[in-house]
């Protein structure tokens, strides 16, 4: 299966070719589902001016905040991005772009990327300020703005288990914007929590077939609790 | 006595059904989870892609794997399934949950809804919250009726920038219970021992008023 | 669990509601993952003028194919209608509307009406018959055409396991058109082989959330076998 | 000589790398997956919903839910995946196929493929030959040079209605390997013992030939 072993064994590898000004597409759901090591090999490379795509940025010391400390951002496409003083302070020196856009659109985006679909109409944010600029067109009575999808150069993903096809499964809700990511980069890099052998996943439980994945990296992660909350005894 | 959070979401849980799928926003919204009657079930959707959502995790069963749309630490129910945010907005933005709660700055006679950004303060983003506007087909906003400084909530036209167009139900203030209909608000209950006079007074958009306005009832 | 509770015992519960005109998307690809007994029952229930949404329309007598011969069926809007000699006579004759749509916008127009979204671009067809009338628009170059989505008052789809709250899995390729049509119904309604108590289906394994589905019924299967080929010796 | 139904295949296999993931169409394109050189591994994606499609079952593990594209029963191979159509097509759409292999009734110099519908027959429909052809960035079409009265199938611009515009670039027939470029074929190979006359004589688009044009080579 050598033209399918896509396992590397360094971050070095893994992020080859990532470039200043490249667009890079990130899974995760705040803390949740992100890459660590692959965003610390960023960190580590100093690539600078890129743009990236996801839900959230991280916290100040932890997730994509630790790219924004080094000013290697130029651009956020994101629906939400509190829980970060440098952030803040960024945006409001004019240092970082930032564009704000719903969460199921910033999804859908990224799964139009990479299926092929240029750009979809939603209801959401018609009349907000998310329209402002998209066309507008009405389909049964209804008003609904056209949305464009998005690609990168880059995706870098979280998985739970891979074999050495870049075959996926996810563990729980660190799913989240994984699989979508996944199908979006021109090269698709995921850190795993292990690699398995090839048949140990079966056919019907694979979640993202290894078609959309160019590179594997097992990873070790801190998995930081942002909001830890507990059941009242 | 205008009503506390809890009694706010007390009477929001009177809006579920038997066999409700429902999204719960931050806030107020997340409290009616609380109120659920006992002999009915519902099943919670969070938007980061779980639906059956459970209590909160004891100390030994946290995982940062399993957390809500606000990022805490969750369980899930017996018959919860896990899915991507594709597929869980998917579910939303097709209008396939049968209740959402959400909170809001203002609300607006048309069934206008504010509650992202308030412009001068620091944008930190809408989430999800234009997406369940916009695929809701039976919104609750939940919200006081006025500020803090008594000016209403509830206008003739939303003054901050919108979350979503002509998309609001029904209101549940501190204060009454409403519905939106033909531009217009139209008062339902209002809380124990609240006038409608102070409703009336709170209410700066276009408000009906029947003959009779029933108290809210929590027995 | 009652309000959850979405097991039928009869096939008349299961298509209870269907009336002559209806739009009905059912799951399946050829002969493979159809809901053989609810299409039986529509036969049973001689409803007519219906608009299927399918990929296909079975043979002349299994499948689809047994309600054309009751002249049940208005209009079909499929990928591909070959394998069917009573298809050929009542299209030919101009008793049948026939929408021909590429099998990958089908799919995607399934998706896409239970998703809410209305319309989407897609390159497919774009300067081709399918094409006619439709809104063509440049993104990065290449031209587009748009495709709207399609939803009907009925899914009848055909999955392996539900539990009883509708929470679905599916066997191998018996999946295929499945799960969007399962999204894209105003009631959806799926035979399964196997009934399971809630709880056994594992969150990550549900590929359809009951979410979805309004009634579930225990059906047998003939699963008839289209082209059976086997290997040599 | 013209080549086999067979050597067209074992041909197309050439254009195979090892770690492709392959989609084949119906009839000629079929048959490449029986010429995969020894030392390469593919995957082939079934548009129905399989990735890692395997060969034909025996009698005892024929499975009526384990089909292909073209019906047929098939197995899975290890590391294969099963998934929707949506899936499937998003796959095709998206360009994540590294090389489709399809059959056609017409190509024409500007890249156009007709291979659907001939008028006055009854239609039957497109499959997933628009998406396909649509999505792919490599597609290789395998044909016979003429049709059986001597017609050109390689023209000026497609007779029929078209499945794709611009979207084909290589051509195996029974005579010869051409690139589609710049509006033009251009001819790469000729088939063992086909003089390039023939091939000049039986293409009616505008052929560009090199000084010299090899044999293919089937070693």
């Amino acid at each position: 299966m050598a033209g399918f072993d896509k396992v590397v064994d360094t971050y070095e590898q893994a992020m080859s070719g990532l470039t200043d000004g490249m667009t890079v597409i990130a899974g995760g759901f705040g803390l949740c589902g992100i890459p660590e090591g692959l965003i610390a090999q960023i960190k580590t490379m100093k690539t600078s001016g890129l743009t990236f795509v996801s839900n959230n940025c991280g916290v100040d010391d932890f997730g994509l905040g630790i790219l924004l400390q080094e000013k290697q951002i130029k651009k956020m496409i994101s629906s939400y991005v509190g829980e970060n003083a440098e952030f803040e302070r960024q945006y409001l020196a004019g240092e970082l772009e930032v564009e704000l856009t719903p969460q199921g659109t910033l999804a859908e985006k990224m799964r139009a990327g990479g299926a092929g679909i240029p750009a979809f109409y939603t209801a959401t944010g018609y009349g907000t300020p998310v329209a402002e600029g998209k066309e507008v067109k009405e389909f049964n009575g209804r008003q609904y703005i056209l949305e464009e999808s998005i690609t990168g150069e880059f995706a870098i993903i979280r998985a739970w288990k891979a074999d050495k096809m870049g075959n996926l499964v996810y563990r729980d809700t660190a799913m989240n914007f994984n699989p979508m990511a996944a199908t979006a980069g021109k090269t698709t890099v995921v850190e795993v929590e292990e690699i398995v052998e090839v048949g140990e996943l079966k056919p019907m439980e694979i979640q993202t077939p290894g078609i959309y994945v160019d590179r594997i990296i097992k990873g070790s992660f801190e998995k930081r609790i942002e909001r830890l909350t507990l059941a009242k005894n | 006595m205008s009503l506390s959070r809890d009694q706010i979401a007390k009477r929001v849980a009177q809006e579920l059904q038997d066999g409700f799928y429902v999204n719960l926003g931050i806030g107020i919204p997340t409290l009616v989870a609380n109120y659920v009657p006992t002999d009915m079930e519902v099943m919670l959707q969070s938007e980061n892609g779980l639906l059956g959502m459970g209590p909160y995790p004891t100390e030994d069963n946290v995982d940062a794997d399993m957390i809500n749309a606000g990022k805490e630490t969750v369980t899930a129910v017996t018959g919860a399934s896990i899915f991507s945010s594709a597929e869980s907005f998917a579910m939303i933005r097709g209008g396939h949950v049968d209740l959402t709660v959400l909170g809001a700055f203002e609300v607006d006679q048309n069934g206008n809804i504010a509650s992202y950004m308030i412009p001068g303060k620091l944008v930190k983003g809408m989430g999800g919250a234009m997406d369940l506007v916009a695929g809701a087909q039976n919104i609750v906003v939940t919200m006081t009726h006025a500020d803090k400084r008594g000016n209403s909530k509830l206008l003739a036209s939303c003054s901050l920038p919108l979350t979503g167009v002509d998309c609001i139900n029904k209101v549940v203030t501190d204060l009454a219970v409403m519905k939106i209909e033909n531009g217009a608000f139209h008062l339902l209950e209002r809380a124990p021992g609240v006038s409608v006079e102070e409703i009336i007074e709170k209410t700066a958009g276009k408000l009906i008023v029947p003959e009779f306005v029933p108290e809210m009832s929590f027995e």
